[in-house]
């Protein structure tokens, strides 16, 4: 049986107090609670505080470049379905830099968990704004404040009818580990946005900023219904909702290949007779 | 004397059928023993606009395309007013009465009397193989063959249009030499660039490629696609380049060959990617399939000047291979070795390709599949010292590759500099080691690379030196000129980097006159070669408006 | 007064039938209705055959790369923001190559007119699926069928609460010309997606099925209700609705910018005794 | 001897203050007269790690860092055992008691006792001021000017445990020199490589920059913002690296100069556009601060591993300009030069910089700002002849360019090659003007060449060459060379193309022996120099490991 150990435990180049601690510790609670063993696990990421954190699990990791994870997630689970593929990276570098691999992934509904920490803010390039930062926020790069509307990736997603989009809080971790479970067990695109302080960079959107408007959904919230979902999505401010805000149950992007069906791409023969076949066409 | 080798251009409008035309006819002459060369050009639109599609064929091998059209068909009339003056003495103009009937060498066709306008280019078929000699079976075999499958009516139809301008022009008289019949011809296939690349990357175990569309790289996608489902291989098009290069690194690193084609524009954007592959190890061919920039250009021409760019692709420092085929048959053979020197040695590998060459048809003489095998993808079932290491150093610079997911053992890489471990690091003495480790690489490639192919005198007065598609050109004008009695020896770069001088630096030394032939304007080869050699090419014969070199070209440049 | 001769007449590159003629005919429309005159005016566009349409008009123009028209266009905005800016080009170039600047153009609310193209296919590269082909639609690219979730882009503009989000269709050329003299009074980032049937490489959406599916808007239906603008974005199938879907009154981009208060930045002079004092604080 | 040179390195945790520190003791230093050069080593993190902020200080110029170090002010214990050893003798180091008691040559400070934590750094700057001599009144003045105006309180406090700091200190016996005092202080700024880019684009007329972030460069863009409101410009963060560029030439195609700063793996992303400059026209001066790649490599650290990338960037050909700075005023003036180059000749200019000369402050002589002048941004108010054509063919390659809107006259640009009124064609024969057009501006840029800066011998027997930010350490090894008796020569090169060979070849055949320094380890710049002349240099000193070559490593590196 896998164990947290199992997961290792590293020196992390993260700033005390840092909201990303307990998104790790979440991570591993929601890998073991579903079962995985390191090996069985691929974690991708690009570049950021963020996505340092697959340095920080003793799993299989390629971290890629900044903002381009998730095509390099999207090969690497076409080539080998049988792995599961989590990619875990800020909101820079999702929302930002990648941000059309975010819409991509989404229209094809391929089986990736997407963890985006977001912490409102470019973390490791010392704090200029992240396309989640509010309107006005001022920094170095923004002295005049934000000019643009901060991108609302929950929003975006339940519009493009993503199959599973929820919002989860570094400061609840309990109710993040489970949401991460449920995202993990989900087949097809899942997005995890995870609200993050930064305690260096973010004095607006702190922990207690966060913690004061946070709430879970309602047992009875029913995150199957889209105009719901939609309404829930757009709500933030004073109150901003927690979990599984809409989900459907679209055929994966990797059932729509009919090689795939076969099982994986790694080590099949290369059909030598068939390409003869291809060849005579062109006599 | 019998005219034993012929050029004929069609030209027309995009949309009037002119390459289904141009196909058939290659078809059916190849059927017939013929050698051919197919040289396309076409407009960046959809309909309209003035397309040509040319056939050099010949009862001997044909290397290169030629300027002097022989056998003008004329799909319209724009086509007779632009190429007119191309027709040599002896040429044929043949086109409908709309189209030329007052030039003078013309052969008028009563297309509207001979089928609907929407088959003229089947009645076009039938008269220029009656001017050809081609048999009436051999060609109604090619026409089926190509609409045979899809709608028996219309195959039906088609054959009746075909004899009908079959029987019209045997009626002809007509003063054009039917080509002569090829005494033994021995099967061919006919296959283009782009279509060899893909078939050379399939046969070497190809399993994914990821792509933007970009003229005149999407083909070799396409051909990968229409395959996938035989040959057990995902083709996906990617939102952008971007995404493309990236796809194929998480796909090769979780353990598949993969190939990315693209254009220049579109390469400009996997430069980051091709960074990642350097630094993570990650084995992925590039095809960069060029055509004359800067930035759109002309989008469906062709050119040879991203060399330069493609081997100072990325930043940061990395080895790589870069291979230029010159004929369809190196597209083929190179597009396996690139795959294999990729997997060899982990890391971004370039087939660089063009426009002409994407889309020359030629008769090709089948390969060889039962003697071959896929490429060795360079990977290890278990690890051979504990804990795996990705970066283990290793005196080739090359480490055992595992695959995530495959054994117990984790694989971490990437991007960031790192120890052995692939995770990150802050060490500097580390960060030597590794740039020293990566380095190392380049020998190994080196002890790999093709060496320039060398014909004609060992020290001649003149040597032609060439890269990529110029080879066939390089090559006729060089028999050309060795007509008029100069001792003529030429050179050509299927692999353009690395360069390795004792492979060719003696023969430039013995050379009267080294000259660098190439589609460019910088003279990109030459530069290279001065670079790693110190030897200055004496004179450059560049092309950069947008057509192949020919031989005609070159004897012209170097007459200047 | 500006006529639309002023706007000229050119030969196109374009297949007879094509819906592009319509639009560019409803395009110069509503620039004479808008009372704009060709030097007052620059249309950026990328590649492709829609962004050909810029090359057809007598007027400034920037023809830029594939995907990359909104970023040019932003940047010309801000540095002369009296310049009326018009980005023209089709869906595979604004939703696929450039899907992040869409959202970031939405997010800036830039007083750009965004006119799109939407063959739902590649028209110029002969074929391949654009990010609006339907799932399952059979192309070279796509043998076995598209097996991503089409991009609404109108769901999506709306969901980002864009200030501007319109429909046309280039059949009902009048209708088209009335959205685009709006959406060019418009103040910020105005997108119009117009239906084009592409009779070259789109045998399913063609000028029959949209014909059958457009209806437009009723006068009763009200914009400014977001609730509802987001159920009518969600619109697509045996109706497809057509019209302004939504609008709202954000504060431009370039009102953000103080600087751009006092004017373009065009010609301003480079003021040396500030400087100094800038220079000052090295001391 | 009087120590005239001393070099003092502050190691510690981000997050300690220690840049804080170490501004305040530049600014110090420099307000006292002397001067200085920094020398920033940070990690790829915000809180934790090891930093340094090392500044070498004297009463004479300083050009190059050092490796030694006088007076090593330690934050934490880790900062002792790493650096222990590179500490001269007769140096000192200072720590905390919990630090590094143990070590001889220390000076314990009771940190604890002298200030609270988050006050350690003014500590240290009162401790080591007066080790090196400081006045307190010119140190509490940095001081002020850091805190005073932001908070009164703070600005107190601060004060307060400076002269605690200083008192304590004053009553140390230390077997450390204090510096000599500077006869007649010059009045210098201090000021670092990305500074010195943003001023000197200001003074140049710079109105627009898009950029995002990436160590590091970001600075400069952060430099220009801070300075937006009062200088008239638009800095706009833009949503990824590809939409800075295009902004940048929407925004000089309608009419403002453009600036746009980025590193490796930003700029790879860029070289798309970069072409589009290049065909459409458009002035853009892009900087590349360099950092170790492949890849994300080494974030913080420094490294000359993209010349070769920069000068080849973009498909397609095109004329282009690559400054390479050496010295932070190099940066301003050649930022001005870039700018001014890039609007002459209508496309991509290039400014190369790195980590090491981004972040080191230096002893600068105020720039005569009142006999300065906003650059000529090459712009015409009206027609010269009509219809007007943004591409019209002159002699020299550079049209004539209005502004879309500034008059009644239409102004049509692009990617796509053109004829001159700038719509699309497809006409080969405009093709081949046009790209002789576009190659014709190289001629131009050449004329301006900023030619490589000579010194010492002019025949020597070693001649050290090299580029960009390293030309100090070169200078300064060559200087300590001379003093072993070899007659030595330096050749910087701030422009890296085009390269003249006049300005330098003579001077390499005349040297005994040609030596190229470089940060990197393929020899960039002895590559091209190759290329483009036939020279092979003898032999080359690089360095990889992220860190800037030093005099001291082209001396070991010599003697190998
Ligand atoms: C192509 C490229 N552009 C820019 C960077 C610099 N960069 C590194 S991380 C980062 C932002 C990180 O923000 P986010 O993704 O939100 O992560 P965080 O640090 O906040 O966790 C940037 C801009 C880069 N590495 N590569
Ligand atoms: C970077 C880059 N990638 C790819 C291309 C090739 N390309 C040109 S147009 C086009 C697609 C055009 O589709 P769309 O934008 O929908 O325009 P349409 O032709 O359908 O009007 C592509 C992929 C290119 N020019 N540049
Ligand atoms: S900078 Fe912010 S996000 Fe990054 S580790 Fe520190 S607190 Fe966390
Ligand atoms: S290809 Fe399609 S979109 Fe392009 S011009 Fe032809 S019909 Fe129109
Ligand atoms: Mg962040
Ligand atoms: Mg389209």
């Amino acid at each position: 049986m896998v164990t947290i150990e199992d997961y290792g435990k590293y020196e992390t180049a993260w700033c005390p107090g840092c909201g990303n601690f307990s998104i790790l510790d979440a991570v591993k609670r929601g890998l073991v609670t579903s079962e995985l063993e390191p090996h069985q696990v691929l974690f991708v990421s690009g570049i950021g505080q963020a996505a340092k954190a697959p340095h920080y699990l003793n799993t299989n990791v390629f971290n890629g470049l900044h903002g381009r994870a998730l095509p390099v997630a999207s090969g690497a689970k076409l080539a080998n379905p049988n792995l599961k593929v989590i990619v875990e990276s800020g909101d820079g570098c999702n929302y930002g830099e990648g941000g059309n691999h975010f819409l991509a992934a989404i229209r094809r509904n391929i089986d990736l968990t997407l963890i985006v920490h977001d912490n409102q803010i470019y973390g490791l390039t010392k704090g200029q704004a992240s396309p989640t930062s509010e309107e006005g926020l001022i920094t170095k790069a923004q002295p005049e404040g934000v000019a643009s509307a901060p991108f609302n990736p929950i929003a975006v997603a339940v519009a493009m009818q993503a199959s599973f989009v929820a919002r989860g809080f570094s400061g609840m971790i309990d109710h993040l580990a489970g949401l991460l479970k449920e995202a993990m067990a989900h087949e097809g695109f899942a997005l995890i946005d995870v609200l993050q302080p930064c305690v260096s960079f973010n004095k607006v959107n702190t922990f207690a900023w966060y913690k004061k408007r946070c709430y879970t959904l309602p047992d009875e919230y029913d995150p199957t219904d889209w105009r719901s979902a939609m309404q829930t999505a757009m709500e933030w401010g004073d109150k901003i909702p927690l979990g599984i805000i809409y989900r459907n149950q679209r055929t994966t992007f990797e059932k729509r290949f009919s090689v795939l069906q076969q099982g994986p791409l790694i080590g099949r023969d290369t059909d030598f007779g068939e390409l003869k076949k291809i060849l005579e066409k062109f006599a | 004397m019998e005219k034993t080798d012929v050029t004929l251009l069609i030209g027309g409008e995009a949309g009037q059928g002119l390459v289904t035309l141009g196909q058939l006819l290659a078809k059916s002459l190849v059927h017939a023993g013929y050698s051919i060369l197919v040289t396309q050009s076409y407009q960046s639109r959809i309909r309209g606009g003035h397309n040509t599609f040319a056939i050099r064929v010949s009862t001997e091998a044909v290397v290169a395309p030629r300027e002097s059209v022989d056998l003008l068909i004329a799909m319209n009339a724009e086509t007779v007013t632009l190429h007119k003056a191309e027709v040599a003495d002896g040429g044929l103009i043949v086109a409908d009465e709309a189209h030329g009937t007052e030039t003078d060498g013309c052969l008028v066709v009563p297309y509207q009397q001979l089928g609907e306008t929407r088959f003229a280019n089947v009645v076009a078929l039938g008269v220029v193989s009656v001017l050809l000699g081609l048999d009436q079976p051999l060609v109604a075999r090619s026409l089926d063959d190509f609409f045979g499958k899809k709608d028996h009516e219309m195959a039906e139809k088609n054959r009746q249009i075909l004899t009908t301008a079959f029987d019209w022009c045997d009626q002809q008289t007509v003063a054009f030499e039917k080509l002569p019949p090829v005494a033994k011809p021995i099967q061919r296939m006919v296959m283009n660039g782009n279509e060899a690349i893909a078939m050379g990357a399939l046969s070497a175990g190809v399993k994914f490629c990821s792509f933007y569309p970009m003229t005149p790289a999407t083909s070799i996608a396409l051909n990968l696609a229409a395959q996938a489902g035989r040959m057990g291989l995902v083709v996906e098009q990617a939102e952008d380049e971007i995404a493309a290069i990236n796809m194929a690194i998480g796909a090769s690193f979780a353990g598949v060959p993969s190939i990315v084609p693209t254009s220049g524009g579109g390469f400009a954007l996997m430069t980051e990617g091709v960074s990642l592959a350097g630094m993570s190890e990650t084995p992925v061919l590039i095809v960069v399939a060029q055509r004359p920039g800067p930035a759109t250009g002309l989008p469906t021409r062709t050119e040879q000047a991203d060399l330069e760019f493609v081997l100072h692709s990325g930043h940061g420092e990395f080895p790589r291979a870069i291979f230029s085929p010159g004929t369809v048959e190196e597209c083929f053979w190179l597009a396996r070795k690139s795959l294999e020197v990729a997997a060899k040695f982990q890391g971004p590998v370039f087939l660089l390709t063009d426009q002409f060459l994407a889309d020359s048809s030629r008769a090709v003489t089948p390969f060889d599949i039962d003697n071959l095998e896929p490429i060795d993808p360079g990977i290890e079932t278990d690890a051979s010292s504990l804990p795996y290491s990705r970066y283990a150093i290793t005196p080739s610079g090359v480490s055992p590759r595992l695959l995530p997911g495959m054994t117990k053992h984790l694989v971490v890489a990437g991007g960031d500099e790192h120890p052995v471990d692939g995770h990150l690091t802050e060490d500097l003495s580390i960060r030597e080691v590794m740039v020293e480790k990566r380095m190392r690489k380049e020998q190994g490639i080196i002890a790999e690379v093709v060496p320039p192919e060398a014909q004609g005198d060992e020290r001649p007065d003149l040597l032609l030196v060439t890269w990529g598609s110029s080879k066939g050109s390089v090559l006729e004008a060089a028999d050309q000129l060795r007509n008029e009695t100069t001792r003529v020896g030429t050179l050509h770069f299927s692999q353009v980097w690395p360069l390795v001088p004792d492979h060719f630096l003696q023969r430039f030394q013995d050379a009267g006159k080294v000259v660098c032939v190439e589609g460019n304007a910088f003279g990109q080869l030459a530069r290279l070669i001065r670079r790693e050699t110190g030897f200055a090419v004496h004179s450059r014969v560049l092309r950069y408006d947008g057509l192949p070199i020919t031989p005609e070209y070159i004897i012209r440049e170097l007459g200047d």
